[in-house]
């Protein structure tokens, strides 16, 4: 077997190895104090979300659902925090939600963690109201009225005891909902949510899924899109230039470089078998 | 209690919802195609489909695993029944079941959902039966395994690397999970053939799978290995249905140039 | 940092190499990793659903708010359990076709509103061939006519329907090229966010060693 | 009786729910959320029959002493180790169910997902060999595409955001236009096929 032959049928373990170094790298040079840091390009998409949200005014109603669980944490917790950071900043008032299964309590750290550092209370500046499951369900019956399904939030207190909800009785009566979601939930917020009721609706997913939501983008059925961890690095950076957060809170950009790294790295194993694939393929000629 | 679902309705709302009537027409008009070609292939007219690849890799991996004595892998997707990607799954289970039966190959399929397994078992049983061998059916070969996405992964990676099936055929909704699962099925040697309808695995499936079934060839495989004609008919029914919908996307873009909106307008649904 | 916490993530980081160990060869760790982890998230998910579904659901509002008719559900849930005996298995059927009959119902009219109808009306867009934004709007128009050529069943791709067929799989080509292009991003902040951990993981130890050796307590 | 009254109900229902899209009095709504609400009862019930196979399964592979039975101990062992921790002292934060939940299935769940960081590459260097036109436009547009996901497509061209812009503007939201048409077509006429009782394999022989 030829030199060629052999790289186009190289055991992936190798590949596995360079993929693994890639991503180590980066961290060991940042722990080395060497970091590496590139602004990102702002994607339109990304920016009409963040606009929406920049041009709410205090006491405004917006509705976080923050649909994923920790396995999409390291994409989906930057811009969900960026979000939340941006409307307490803003002394906009939130409603959120969690609609996966394993998100709830994942989902209220987050929540808690954010509302302390801007002494934010819970049933006055925002609302947690939890995870119930069927998500088609519940999208279509808070569409219609909150206590259907959540007659009381995640913390046991009867929503009609919150001052906040006394005027809001579904989520037509927020401004609008941004979902951050990993799975299928994205859909039914499309399908059940802002398509049988209609309010504007945007979403932040996962880089996978970024790519079946620029249909229903173009289409006008959401407003806005922000996609994976480019997404959220991009929204940090629009929300950083605006005063929202400190450059130290940025977590989106600090993975960019690894990012980087290893596109580079899967590039080049595209690059290197199709060498030996056309070199193997001369020789034979 | 009753009281909850007796409302004061002001008078002035209409029992139908006339926003919708576009919907509804379209709907019927849909039904009629597929009522249509139903009928012709009942009277026994002759429609000409043609012959779609998949099938063929199917029964080419069916016959691989049964050359070599090895299993074969059914997946069914990891969503309940509630999508239809999962019935028309099971319909091709049914078949698949089928084949292995007649074979005599043994058939493992790993289900992720609880709903999914009394059907999943009615489908197989129905596969050994309609192959004359009910009694070569195995109680054990349908096995649920975990609601959670990546347990199920793991579970189903561990049936490939241990009982080393000749054929994975993976058939249905499908998210992360599919390169995981078609990366281990490669390593293991195993002829692949997938189908999905959720267009952000396709790409993965495609790239790892000797066949892919994209989309709607999924919907069309499953009504032809029914090899009823009547179920053939469904998909006439939905040609002529896309048929229509090209000469309204032209028609439209025509229309619309010439500022003639009403037309495009007719399809918005609010 | 307790003992008990310790122990804990130091579970967790070795389940994490574990399951990375498969990627040079299945392994007795790996097995012992995938087999616990399919053990616990089946009960996980059992526990779940009963405190989520079907204590809030079926025991509450039957005996606590008196509401008896979702005693029927319960009932048809029930009899799903008769799959245990063979002659009564075809009872289940009643709850099988109960929920097939609610989830397509559900379905049909909302895909054909928002999978057909929505996009339809979108995808029509005056043609303009004065500016670029026009030029694509009607290569869309294109892109979608052939790709919906490829999936006609009634015809062979033959003649000029074949080209345009052709055209539908190039189309189809480069949006999974896209696809694919778009994920690997996705994966690897996954894989650096275990990379991350690791590391954490890795500093704690240190630390907690150090205070159990030099001072011999358990902080 | 096994057959027809089954189809009789699907049918019911389904009707029921496609009336209820065209519907707007809220009584009717009202009555059609409830049984939408039913349905999830009765699929809570299924999870019996779930467990059951597991145990069925496992406990076979154990009885009968086959490769691998120590394993399956481990995974009844799981299993078992859930439902009584989540019975016994609850599920809320603090509880031993949430730290097991945390420490023993998060990092397994989160490590199989972070396997496909290596599992994309591997399949890239496999696949995207120029074989085909069709393999071509597949390898070159994911190569564009992941170069524009990062800060080097700037550095290499200033235009290349808008380049890979412009691929999920076009072509791909084109392709997936139709993917979705197609795939809605086939998945109502599936649908009607099941509620008028032509495709009855789901509910199995007589």
């Amino acid at each position: 077997m030829g030199f060629y032959d052999r790289l186009m049928s190289l055991d992936r373990r190798w590949i596995y190895l360079f993929v693994a170094i890639a991503v180590v790298l980066p961290i060991l040079l940042e722990e080395f104090g060497i970091p590496i840091s590139i602004p990102p390009y702002v994607t339109p998409e990304a920016k009409s979300v963040y606009t929406f949200v920049h041009k709410l005014q205090p006491d405004d109603v917006l509705f976080l659902a923050i649909d994923y669980d920790p396995m999409a944490m390291a994409e989906l917790h930057p811009v969900a925090r960026a979000i939340l950071r941006q409307c307490f900043k803003k002394d906009v008032r939130v409603i959120i939600s969690a609609l996966s299964q394993n998100g709830p309590g994942m989902a209220e750290q987050l929540i808690s963690q954010t509302a302390k550092e801007y002494n934010k209370v819970n049933g006055i500046d925002y609302v947690y109201l939890g995870y119930k499951p069927y998500p088609g369900i519940v999208i279509m019956g808070m569409s219609q009225n909150f206590k259907l399904f959540f007659p009381k939030d995640y913390y046991g207190n009867p929503l009609e005891s919150l001052p906040m909800m006394r005027k809001i009785r579904s989520i037509q009566d927020t401004k609008g909902v941004i979902d951050v979601a990993a799975g299928m939930v994205a859909d039914y917020w499309i399908n059940d949510g802002a398509g049988r009721y209609n309010y504007p609706l945007a979403l932040a997913v996962t880089g996978v899924m970024a790519a079946d939501y620029y249909p229903f983008l173009n289409s006008g059925q959401i407003f806005g899109l922000v996609s994976g961890m480019k997404g959220a690095a991009e929204y940090e950076y629009l929300a950083e230039k605006d005063g929202y957060m400190k450059k130290e809170d940025f977590i989106a950009n600090r993975s960019m470089p690894i990012q980087t790294f290893a596109h580079v790295v899967v590039i080049l194993f595209i690059v290197i078998g199709n060498i030996g694939y056309f070199m193997s393929k001369r020789k034979k000629v | 209690m009753i009281s909850y679902f007796i409302l004061n309705i002001p008078s002035a709302i209409p029992w139908f919802d006339f926003n919708r009537i576009n919907v509804l027409i379209t709907l019927a008009v849909f039904f009629c195609f597929l009522l249509y070609f139903i009928g012709r292939a009942k009277k026994g007219k002759s429609l000409f489909i043609r012959r779609i690849a998949g099938l063929d890799a199917i029964e080419e991996a069916v016959g691989r695993a049964t050359e070599m004595g090895r299993p074969i892998l059914y997946i069914p997707g990891i969503e309940d029944m509630d999508n239809i990607q999962t019935v028309a799954s099971m319909i091709i289970l049914g078949n698949v079941a089928k084949m292995a039966a007649t074979y005599e190959t043994p058939l493992i399929v790993p289900i992720c959902r609880p709903f999914v397994v009394p059907v999943a078992e009615e489908s197989v049983q129905q596969g050994y039966l309609a192959a004359g061998k009910p009694d070569a059916y195995d109680k054990n070969s349908v096995r649920y395994i975990s609601d959670e996405q990546f347990a199920y992964t793991a579970g189903v990676n561990g049936i490939m690397l241990r009982e080393r099936p000749a054929a994975n055929l993976m058939f249905g909704s499908f998210f992360a999970e599919s390169l995981l699962m078609a990366e281990t099925g490669f390593s293991t040697g195993a002829i692949q053939v997938a189908g999905t309808a959720n267009i952000h695995q396709l790409p993965f499936f495609v790239v790892a799978c000797d066949y892919t079934i994209i989309g709607e060839e999924l919907y069309a495989v499953s009504a032809y290995l029914s090899k009823e004609p009547k179920l053939l008919g469904t998909l006439k029914g939905s040609d002529l249905a896309k048929l229509v919908i090209m000469i309204i996307l032209v028609l439209g873009a025509i229309l619309i140039t010439a500022n003639i909106l009403w037309f495009k307008n007719w399809f918005f649904v609010q | 940092m307790t003992l008990v916490e310790m122990i804990w993530t130091s579970s967790a980081a070795l389940l994490t190499l574990f399951t990375f160990s498969y990627l040079y060869k299945d392994n007795p760790f790996y097995k012992f990793a995938e087999h616990l982890v399919v053990g616990v998230s089946a009960g996980y998910f059992a526990i779940i659903l009963y405190y989520g579904s079907f204590v809030p659901k079926v025991i509450d509002t039957i005996f606590k708010q008196g509401w008896w008719y979702y005693s029927i559900p319960a009932a048809l849930g029930i009899l799903m359990w008769t799959r245990f005996s063979k002659k009564f298995s075809w009872i289940s059927r009643f709850s099988l076709a109960f929920y097939m009959g609610i989830a397509v119902g559900v379905s049909i009219p909302l895909t054909l509103q928002n999978y057909v109808l929505k996009h339809l009306v979108e995808t029509t867009r005056p043609i303009n061939f004065t500016s670029l934004n026009g030029i694509w709007q009607f290569l869309v128009v294109v892109f979608v006519f052939s790709t919906l050529t490829y999936f006609f069943f009634s015809r062979e791709h033959k003649g000029a329907f074949g080209v345009s067929a052709k055209l539908g799989i190039g189309v189809l080509m480069i949006a999974f090229g896209a696809g694919f292009g778009l994920t690997v991003m996705g994966r690897v902040s996954l894989l650096a966010e275990r990379v991350l951990f690791l590391k954490d993981y890795l500093v704690e130890l240190k630390y907690f060693l150090y205070m159990l050796f030099k001072y011999g307590i358990l902080l | 009786m096994r057959r027809e009254v089954p189809l009789v109900i699907c049918f019911l229902l389904g009707a029921l729910f496609i009336a209820d899209y065209f519907i707007s009095n809220p009584t009717f709504d009202r009555i059609a959320q409830t049984i939408n609400q039913w349905a999830i009862i009765v699929i809570s019930f299924a999870y019996v029959l779930g467990v059951a196979n597991i145990a069925r399964i496992n406990t076979g592979v154990i009885k009968r002493r086959e490769k691998d039975w120590v394993f399956k101990l481990v995974l009844l062992f799981g299993l078992l180790l859930m439902v009584i921790l989540g019975i016994g002292w609850g599920i809320r934060e603090g509880t031993v169910f949430y730290w097991v939940y945390m420490n023993a299935y998060y990092p397994m769940q989160a490590t199989m997902f972070a396997l496909l960081a290596f599992f994309i590459a591997s399949a890239a260097f496999r696949a995207f060999r120029i074989r085909s036109w069709e393999a071509g436009l597949l390898a070159i547009t994911a190569i564009a595409v992941m170069i524009g996901r990062v800060p080097v497509g700037e550095a290499v061209w200033k235009n290349f955001p808008n380049f890979t812009e412009w691929i999920m503007d076009a072509p791909q939201m084109a392709a997936k236009r139709a993917i979705m048409i197609g795939a809605a077509l086939g998945a109502i006429s599936t649908g009607l096929k099941v509620l008028t009782g032509l495709e009855r394999t789901y509910l199995g022989g007589d």
